[in-house]
């Protein structure tokens, strides 16, 4: 029988949001499928949103919303949360998710042989257990309940046991996972093409109606295009529909005249100047606080950006959980050379005719500063450099490759050290740099030696407080104050991300800043006439 | 020439000289052919050899490996009693001041990049001879002597005409007055009148110091007018060897009577009676020679024996030796042609 | 005006950094369908350039021929455009060069190098060129040639490549054939074959013959006419026997003077060659080039330059003396 | 010939043998840490993490351990697996060969078109018009780095023009960008390399012999000139070709397409061993096999080299 | 005519003497002109390559009074006021992203970018010179030795060479353009070696050794300069590549570092910005290019000279 106009306009109507190809850019080769080999932002992309779902996700205010995890529980002492699954929930081979699967996932994760870098280490000195089939327990070792944001983490998603072992080493090129699309080819070095999981019907609420069954784009094709110029053609060309960041400020005109939705948040990315503080000079606290106020931060950030980043005061910036206007007023810093200079000079530093400074030694005063040259970094050196002359120091940059730099760091062979970094968009940060824990003797990433009693609580106890505890954001500014004054690092601004939508696509909507998630694809789809 | 005094300089033994024939993309090896082919003789201190005979007969083969530019395929060439083929590099470059060459192509044999002064004192300069002042007056006096201008010693080769740069290469030959030269075509490309000049010098120099040469060349007369001994090269082979006036007045070999009848002379009412010998048949292939005798396809006097049996190098030479390879040398010298 | 080919006046020069050489400087003569000219001369008396010149073929630079008038066909070769004189090179004119090893391109095969004056000129197929260049490199007595085609100029001895050029320049029959010394590295049956080769093309097709060479024996035996060229001059130009027995300058005479006689050998008599250095080309001539070596030169010489003159029918010469020279030949035979 | 060419394959091992050691010595030598990449830069890694870690890469074994395990497992066809990402070393650069093959071939066919075209006319025309412009040419090739070439390509064609996708696969289409981008560098420097090598035949006496012959003057130049100027060219194709197996890694980056070039590259500044001494003995391979067809085609070009 | 005997002993004659024109001394001038020096005055008669050495000489001379044209201060101050301004009368060459002069940066750039462009092709060259020689005039074993190392030379990514050398040697400038350079010589080697396969084959080579000559002396007298003409060409377009290659290993951090400028890292820079700002990378590239195109006027010059067949 035939069938009725309306209806057919009906069917045509919602038919119509379903098909096309979303084209994503990917700025690097994808290093791995396996969750639990790898950890690297640009993979997280592929990993996190498309093809993974986790416990917990954050909706576009940024509150905690379930996921694969209908509700959960902390314990009094925050040592045990405890998280009740849903129980429709399937991994991409058909098989039910359940408990299991996630101990499972995780204790591999855990495992020396696996040595798992990123994944692993995060859940070190946890343990998991299954009391029933939808019930998770995780074990902390020291109360830890703002760490919960990690469970929104792409690479926290349950791995199917019977795919890792039926597959092996073929596992990662057909990965299982529990996301709205399932990877059907991973071509190395060039891309990774998705295909939509029909059955798919978890989906979080994102937002007020947010689409919670499958998604609308038949496939997801990612290219990777290391070359950011580039990705800008194919945006501007219309042959690639989302670009994960822009970071030239003055190429979002050409996008926009292009047609692309250029979206800017806050993004966490601390850009920062990490010091030795326990040796000489910056175990000199008026050393550190002059270093402070001469940077002219909205300078640098007009040189650099254009001024389109966030300014950083002080440690907890704008795009992070945590941040409060009103407190970084009252103890961030703020350019003021003049005071610079006569903090220097108190901790015994004199001038010479050169207007450079000089040690209480007698020695001129100079200084190496060390850091990647990606994305901008040694124009804020140079920057830096310039501004510390004006107050009499000398900087010697140097500028090298991460492998290059990973040894100095290391070896505590520098004494300051430029540093970016994306993803912190929570005030527990501060936690992994400057807690004692995380020690002066400990290799791996910069860090700022510091050891400090007051600092070390003021610490633990926001780490201890969840997100709603109505304490919070007074302990955040009471550490706020203290650690900007001690000034262990010299902060300079937060970054800004600017997901880029092409104009084939429509109903995307912007996420928080902290969410990990910069952008929701769950409504989102393509025209007819664009497909 | 009293033969009692003669003292060997250079002796050349069951000498071969074979070149490989390659083929295809991998250049397989199909063949070879013999340039030379079992060459032996003597040359004498103070003498001039004239090597003549067929075009490719492999008279510059012969030339090449004797003075070790080519590793000969069997045989040995021993100089002054010194077998060259084993000595060492070192030492056959310090032995190269005594033996010299003139070449044949002198367009090749210039480097194109090099003045004509740096070409003649290049073998003073190797063989450490004289100061730098004195080298170059001993190029100023080398070019005078082959009768080039001595202002021409910093111009390249190429601005010179062939005959031009045949006396540079003489020049160069002569530069360390070498006990031993071989000459491959020294004068052909000359005009007769530096011809006289270079023959003239040629002589003055074995009789001032002795030289010996080994006088390629296919001008007849004037090998038969510079040479104290000739010997015949005919297929990589020598067919004839003794003194001059046997070999041209008394040829023992078919072949050596067909060279002698078709000297030119220069003289066109001679010329127009003269009757050379022309050879008939196919000049034959080297890579394939004819059996038995190589001479016989073209031989008036061929018989059964010269197609099955290598004729033997035999002396038929009364008071002076005179060598042949030829079944009837006997009866051909009945029949001596000659002018 | 019924000349095969007429050279008028030719000036060739060429302009290095110490100066103009002056290589050839005005030389005329004519060449009939059928005649054999021979061109002789102190080596480096601009008889190879003369003939490049006329082809066409000096290097510019250095070279320039400066004036004259080469008429081939009613053409005036020196005029024509490069399409036209292509048509004629090879086909009409063909060249052997001086230097065998040099003018052949050592990474192609001789047979390639034959086939290819070919292809242009005559209309025929692949396997008739194939066939005509076996044919051509037997004739000039390549043994073997249908395999040895194949090879490579290196792996030819010296006189092999100068048959190999002959085959060339032979393969399209042309009305003229320039020779420059092209049997001086035979031996002398195989040249005997190649003037008679030769010398039957010419009866056979007209094919007019320019012959450079030092040897007077092959002068003698095979020319018509002999050109005597001295320091880009044509001092003599005579019929071959007037040549040899009534020779009108005294360089010719120094010339013939210089052979050996015929059986003599250099222990009892010695070569006569001309006394004195060869003329230098950079300097523009005033006086008569020879008279620094000249033992007739009279003050005259020194002064002026003796144009080439009439001294009998068919006959000239460039010398002042030359009544004086003829007589002290005469004398001499 | 024959033997020598089997004997030139064979040498191929020792030559892989070398390279293996080589990439050893230098890797031993290379400052910078292989860790930085693997371990992430946020969090608490202990110094048990990176002991651990560094154990499960045998970075702590004894070189010669290491070198004599690679080399065993190299010949059983097996080059490991990426620090990283834990991939196959050979998957990863298989995946990745098509693709680089197909590139070179392409970028090798620009640059003998644009570069022997451009020499000739140069050298025909020495002093002319054409000589200036192909020298302009080759300058402002060698000068612009090929990222900017391949940018300006894109953006004029694949934005502006839209004759080509940016990205996306277009068939053969899809190559001529990138191969005109990576023909422009070695075009310029073959085209001089040309120009130059013809200039020291032009005055050759053959060449006057094929005037003299009355051919064709484009027969001439090709038979005559061309011919016996190619031993720099073909020695600069065939380093050329080798260098487009890895060289290319910003023609690649701007165009997106997976290639050793960046793959090499990428491993080299994370310090990935396993990867860096599989595309290396890749890189080399490929080096030797066209090193021997380049040697081959010297005894073609000129008979008078042989090998013996 | 003989001028060349100044008593014209043989054939001439008092009257002879009489009407000598000129003096002997242009034959003698010539006669005094040595290789080298006839070589040198064909360069210098060679318009191009005398304008080729004139801006190399130029470029050079500024390069070394740079300090008194801008102070350094000038080169690495920032400024957000002049940040990106096209080329005017204050800025002939516009100023960079960080509001730095760019005429200053260039001409300061010159120091670093040409000595290490020079260094790394005079390495290369020098090293695959002698080798390529030696390779191909040997032949044999010795051949083959040198060309499997050059293979495996050729394999290794010339930035893994250079931080090994800086592994082994330490950090510095010179470590890295003795790797870049190092990393050159494979390539110089095959030019090389190639065309010495087919020099060797000449017969003047076969006259030089039947006349002693010993292998040194027929390698760099007679083969050399038979084949140098295509190398040279190609090292003077190495420079521009060099100066490319060690700025992109300074990116690494192994060579010079900010804020100094070089002209490779400036172009590198400039690429963010071509769109926005197309001075930036405009003047560092044009100064990559007079100089490649200087040097290069000057090779085409030496190949010229050295070739005395081929005359303008
Ligand atoms: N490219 C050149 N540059 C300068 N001078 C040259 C050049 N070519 C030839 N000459 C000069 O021109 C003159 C004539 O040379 P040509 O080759 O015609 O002599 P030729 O008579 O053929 O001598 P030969 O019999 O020795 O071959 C010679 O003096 C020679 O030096
Ligand atoms: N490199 C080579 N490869 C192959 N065959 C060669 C080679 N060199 C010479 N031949 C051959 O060897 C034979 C002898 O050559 P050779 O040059 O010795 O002759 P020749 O007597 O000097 O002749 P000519 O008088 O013509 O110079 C010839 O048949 C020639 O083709
Ligand atoms: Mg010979
Ligand atoms: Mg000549």
């Amino acid at each position: 029988a035939p069938v009725a106009p309306a209806e057919m306009e009906e069917s045509t109507g919602a038919d119509s949001m379903m098909g096309g190809t979303l084209r994503i850019a990917l700025p690097a080769d994808v290093t791995s499928l396996d969750l639990h080999k790898t950890s690297r932002g640009d993979d997280a992309l592929v990993v996190g949103q498309w093809f993974n779902a986790t416990l917990i996700t954050q909706n576009s205010d940024g509150e905690y919303i379930p996921y694969l995890a209908e509700s959960w529980e902390f314990s009094d002492d925050g040592l045990m949360w405890t998280f009740h699954l849903r129980d429709d929930v399937k991994f991409h081979n058909g098989d039910p998710v359940t408990a299991h699967d996630f101990v499972w996932t995780y204790e591999r994760a855990l495992d020396p042989d696996l040595a798992s870098p990123g994944t692993g280490r995060r859940l070190a000195g946890m343990t998991f257990e299954a009391p029933d089939d939808y019930t998770v327990v995780f074990h902390f070792p020291t109360p830890a309940i703002s760490l919960l944001q990690f469970l929104n983490w792409g690479y926290m998603a349950p791995m199917s046991q019977r795919a890792v072992e039926e597959l092996g080493a073929e596992y990662e090129l057909n990965p299982v996972g529990t996301g709205p699309y399932k990877v059907v080819e991973v071509r190395p070095g060039e891309g990774v093409t998705l295909e939509r999981w029909d059955e798919y019907n978890w989906g979080p609420e994102f937002f007020e109606g947010a689409n919670t069954g499958p998604y609308n784009f038949d496939s997801v094709e990612f290219r990777i295009l290391p070359e950011e110029a580039t990705r800008i053609a194919a945006l501007e060309s219309g042959d690639i529909d989302y670009v994960n960041g822009i970071s030239n400020p003055l190429d979002v005109a050409i996008l926009e005249a292009a047609g692309v939705t250029v979206q800017q948040a806050p993004y966490g990315q601390v850009r920062m100047i990490y010091l030795q503080n326990h040796v000489p000079p910056f175990d000199d606290v008026r050393v550190r606080q002059a270093l402070n106020y001469a940077v002219n931060r909205e300078e640098i950030t007009q040189i650099v950006t254009d001024g389109a980043d966030q300014l950083s005061r002080g440690p907890i910036s704008p795009g992070m959980l945590g941040y409060d206007p009103e407190i970084e007023e009252e103890c961030g810093y703020h350019f003021d050379l003049d005071r610079a200079k006569e903090l220097m000079q108190e901790a015994g530093y004199t001038y010479g005719d050169d207007g450079m400074l000089i040690t209480p030694d007698g020695e001129p005063f100079s200084l190496t500063l060390i850091g990647e040259p990606v994305d901008s970094g040694t124009a804020y050196m140079e920057v830096l450099q310039s501004m510390w002359r004006e107050l009499g120091l000398d900087i010697a940059i140097e500028s090298t490759e991460p492998s290059l730099l990973y040894p100095r760091l290391t070896e505590r062979d520098y004494e300051m050290g430029y540093g970016r970094r994306g993803g912190w968009t929570s005030y527990d940060y501060l936690y992994a740099i400057y807690h004692s824990s995380t020690g002066r003797d400990l290799p791996g990433s910069m860090r700022s030696a510091v050891d400090d009693p007051i600092t070390d609580a003021l610490l633990e106890k926001n780490r201890a407080m969840a997100s709603d505890h109505p304490d919070l954001q007074g302990s955040i500014n009471e550490l706020y104050c203290h650690i900007a004054e001690q000034s262990y690092s010299v902060w300079i601004s937060d970054g800004v991300f600017r997901p880029s939508i092409g104009p084939r696509v429509q109903g995307v909507v912007a996420g928080p800043a902290f969410a990990g998630r910069p952008v929701y694809f769950s409504n989102a789809y393509i025209a007819p006439e664009d497909r | 020439m009293s033969e009692v005094t003669k003292e060997v300089l250079l002796e050349v033994r069951d000498l071969k000289k074979y070149f490989p024939i390659r083929r295809g993309l991998f250049r397989r090896q199909v063949g070879e052919i013999k340039a030379v082919d079992g060459v032996s003789f003597d040359i004498y201190q103070g003498e001039t050899l004239g090597l003549v005979g067929e075009s490719g007969g492999g008279k510059s083969t012969t030339g090449w490996t004797i003075i070790r530019d080519l590793e000969p395929t069997a045989g040995s060439v021993r100089f002054q009693g010194q077998d060259l083929s084993i000595l060492a590099h070192g030492e056959m470059r310090r032995m190269r001041r005594h033996i010299q060459m003139i070449f044949q192509d002198p367009y090749a044999s210039l480097n194109p990049r090099m003045t004509v002064g740096s070409i003649v004192s290049e073998p003073l300069e190797v063989h450490k001879i004289g100061t730098s002042d004195q080298r170059r007056a001993r190029v100023q006096e080398l070019l005078e002597i082959v009768g080039l201008n001595p202002g021409f010693i910093n111009r390249y080769p190429h601005e010179f005409s062939g005959g031009q740069r045949q006396r540079i290469g003489i020049a160069r030959a002569l530069a360390t007055n070498p006990t031993f030269v071989v000459a491959d075509e020294p004068i052909s490309a000359l005009d007769v009148s530096i011809q006289a000049q270079v023959v003239n010098l040629l002589w003055d120099l074995k009789h001032e110091f002795g030289l010996t040469y080994l006088f390629i060349a296919h001008d007849l007369s004037m090998v038969r007018y510079i040479s104290d001994r000739v010997a015949v090269m005919y297929l990589g082979r020598v067919v004839e060897m003794g003194s001059t006036e046997d070999v041209y007045r008394s040829s023992l070999h078919p072949y050596t009577q067909a060279l002698v009848s078709a000297i030119p002379v220069a003289d066109p009412e001679v010329e127009m009676t003269r009757q050379p010998i022309i050879l008939e048949g196919d000049v034959p292939n080297p890579a394939n020679p004819p059996s038995g005798c190589h001479f016989h396809p073209r031989c008036v006097h061929a018989t059964e024996i010269c197609l099955q049996d290598d004729p033997e190098f035999r002396n038929l030479g009364q008071d002076a030796e005179h060598w042949v390879a030829c079944h009837h040398a006997e009866q051909v010298q009945g029949q001596t042609f000659g002018n | 005006m019924a000349h095969l080919l007429e050279v008028r006046d030719l000036v060739t020069r060429f302009y290095t950094e110490d100066g103009a050489v002056h290589a050839v400087n005005g030389i005329s003569y004519t060449l009939d369908e059928g005649e054999s000219l021979g061109i002789v001369g102190e080596s480096g008396s601009g008889k190879t350039v003369g003939v490049l010149s006329l082809m066409g073929l000096i290097p510019d630079p250095p070279g320039r021929v400066e004036r004259g008038e080469v008429f081939f066909a009613d053409n005036d070769l020196l005029k024509l455009s490069a399409d036209q004189l292509r048509d004629i090179r090879g086909r009409e004119i063909a060249m052997i060069f001086q230097d065998p090893m040099t003018s052949l391109n050592p990474v192609l095969t001789v047979g390639y190098q034959i086939a290819e004056i070919m292809r242009p000129h005559l209309n025929l197929s692949q396997e008739e060129i194939t066939e005509r260049t076996v044919e051509l490199m037997e004739l000039v007595g390549i043994p073997n040639a249908a395999s040895r085609r194949k090879d490579f100029p290196h792996q030819f001895s010296g006189g092999q490549r100068q048959r190999i050029m002959i085959a060339m320049s032979l393969a399209c029959n042309p009305s003229v054939l320039i020779a420059d010394e092209p049997t001086t590295a035979l031996d002398v049956t195989i040249q005997a074959q190649i003037i008679d080769l030769v010398k039957r093309l010419s009866e056979q097709f007209g094919m007019a013959t320019i012959w450079i060479t030092h040897d007077l024996g092959v002068v003698a035996g095979l020319v018509n006419r002999v050109i005597v060229m001295y320091a880009g001059f044509i001092v003599e130009s005579a019929s071959v026997l007037d040549l040899y027995k009534k020779t009108s300058h005294p360089y010719t005479l120094g010339l013939l003077q210089s052979l050996p006689s015929l059986h003599a050998t250099i222990a009892t008599d010695r070569l006569i060659p001309i006394e004195g250095a060869p003329p230098d080309l950079l300097q523009a001539p005033v006086h008569c080039p020879f008279a620094p070596r000249c033992q007739f030169a009279v003050d005259q010489c020194w002064q002026e330059n003796p144009p080439l003159q009439r001294v009998a029918s068919n006959h000239d010469s460039a010398c002042w003396r030359w009544q004086d020279v003829r007589a002290a030949t005469e004398q001499l035979a | 010939m024959l033997v020598y060419t089997l004997r030139r394959l064979l040498l191929i091992f020792p030559t892989l043998l070398g390279v293996s050691l080589v990439i050893f010595a230098i890797l031993a030598l290379a400052p910078g840490d292989p860790l930085a990449a693997v371990v992430s830069e946020e969090y608490g890694n202990t110094a048990e993490d990176i002991e651990r870690i560094r154990e499960q890469l045998h970075l702590n074994d004894p070189l010669h351990v290491q070198y004599l395990n690679f080399l065993w497992d190299a010949m059983r066809g097996d080059l490991g697996t990426s620090f990283r990402g834990g991939s196959s070393v050979l998957n990863d650069i298989l995946a990745r060969l098509p693709s680089t093959i197909q590139l070179a071939i392409a970028g090798l066919i620009a640059t003998m078109l644009l570069g022997i075209s451009a020499g000739v006319l140069a050298a025909l025309y020495r002093g002319g018009l054409p000589d200036k412009l192909t020298m302009v040419f080759a300058f402002v090739g060698v000068s612009i780095p090929s990222v900017y070439a391949a940018l300006l390509l894109l953006l004029i064609f694949a934005v502006e023009l839209r004759w080509f996708k940016v990205v996306g696969d277009e068939g053969l289409k899809s190559l001529v960008l990138p191969a005109a981008a990576m023909a422009l560098i070695p075009a310029g420097v073959l085209a001089r390399l040309t120009r130059a090598s013809m200039l020291e035949v032009m005055e050759e006496d053959y060449v006057r012999t094929a005037r003299a012959k009355g051919i064709r003057e484009s027969l001439v130049t090709f038979m005559h000139i061309f011919r016996n100027a190619l031993i720099p060219i073909v020695t600069y194709l065939g380093l050329l070709a080798g260098s487009l197996l890895s060289g290319q890694v910003f023609v690649e980056n701007v165009f997106g397409r997976p290639g050793l070039g960046r793959f090499l590259v990428d491993s080299i500044s994370a310090r990935d061993y396993p990867q860096i001494r599989g595309g290396i003995l890749f890189v080399a391979a490929g080096y030797v096999f066209v090193n021997l067809i380049v040697d081959l085609l010297y005894g073609v070009i000129d008979p008078r080299i042989t090998y013996e | 005519m003989s001028r060349t005997k100044p008593q014209a002993a043989r054939g001439g004659t008092a009257a002879s003497e009489g009407i000598e024109i000129a003096p002997a001394a242009g034959d003698w001038l010539v006669a005094s002109r040595s290789p080298v020096r006839r070589a040198a005055l064909r360069f210098f008669r060679d318009p191009l390559a005398v304008t080729g050495l004139l801006i190399m000489a130029l470029i050079i001379l500024i390069t070394l009074i740079a300090p008194r044209l801008f102070s350094w201060e000038e080169i690495i101050n920032v400024s957000n006021a002049t940040k990106l301004q096209p080329p005017s009368a204050a800025y002939p060459f516009g100023t960079d992203n960080l509001g730095r002069d760019q005429l200053g940066r260039v001409i300061w750039g010159g120091r670093e970018s040409l000595r290490a462009g020079y260094l790394v092709v005079l390495i290369g060259l020098g090293g695959g010179t002698i080798l390529g020689l030696i390779s191909g005039f040997a032949g044999g074993w010795v051949d083959n030795l040198i060309q499997r190392c050059v293979d495996v030379l050729l394999a290794i990514p010339g930035i893994l060479l250079a931080l090994s050398v800086v592994g082994a040697l330490g950090p510095g400038l010179v470590q890295v353009m003795l790797a870049v350079g190092l990393a050159n010589i494979p390539d110089y080697t095959r030019l090389i070696r190639g065309s010495v396969l087919e020099a060797k084959e000449n017969e003047y080579v076969r006259a030089a050794r039947v006349l002693g000559a010993g292998n040194g002396r027929i390698m760099f007298r007679h083969i050399l300069p038979n084949v140098i003409g295509p190398i040279l060409v190609y090292a003077t377009l190495g420079l521009g590549i060099a100066i490319m290659i060690t700025a992109g290993l300074s990116y690494l951090g192994l060579g010079a570092q900010p804020p100094s400028p070089e002209w490779g890292a400036m172009l590198n820079l400039g690429r963010e910005f071509m769109r926005h700002a197309w001075w930036m990378p405009v003047f560092p590239g044009l100064a990559i290019v007079i100089a490649v195109l200087s040097i290069n006027l000057i090779g085409d010059g030496l190949q010229d000279a050295i070739n005395p067949k081929l005359r303008k």
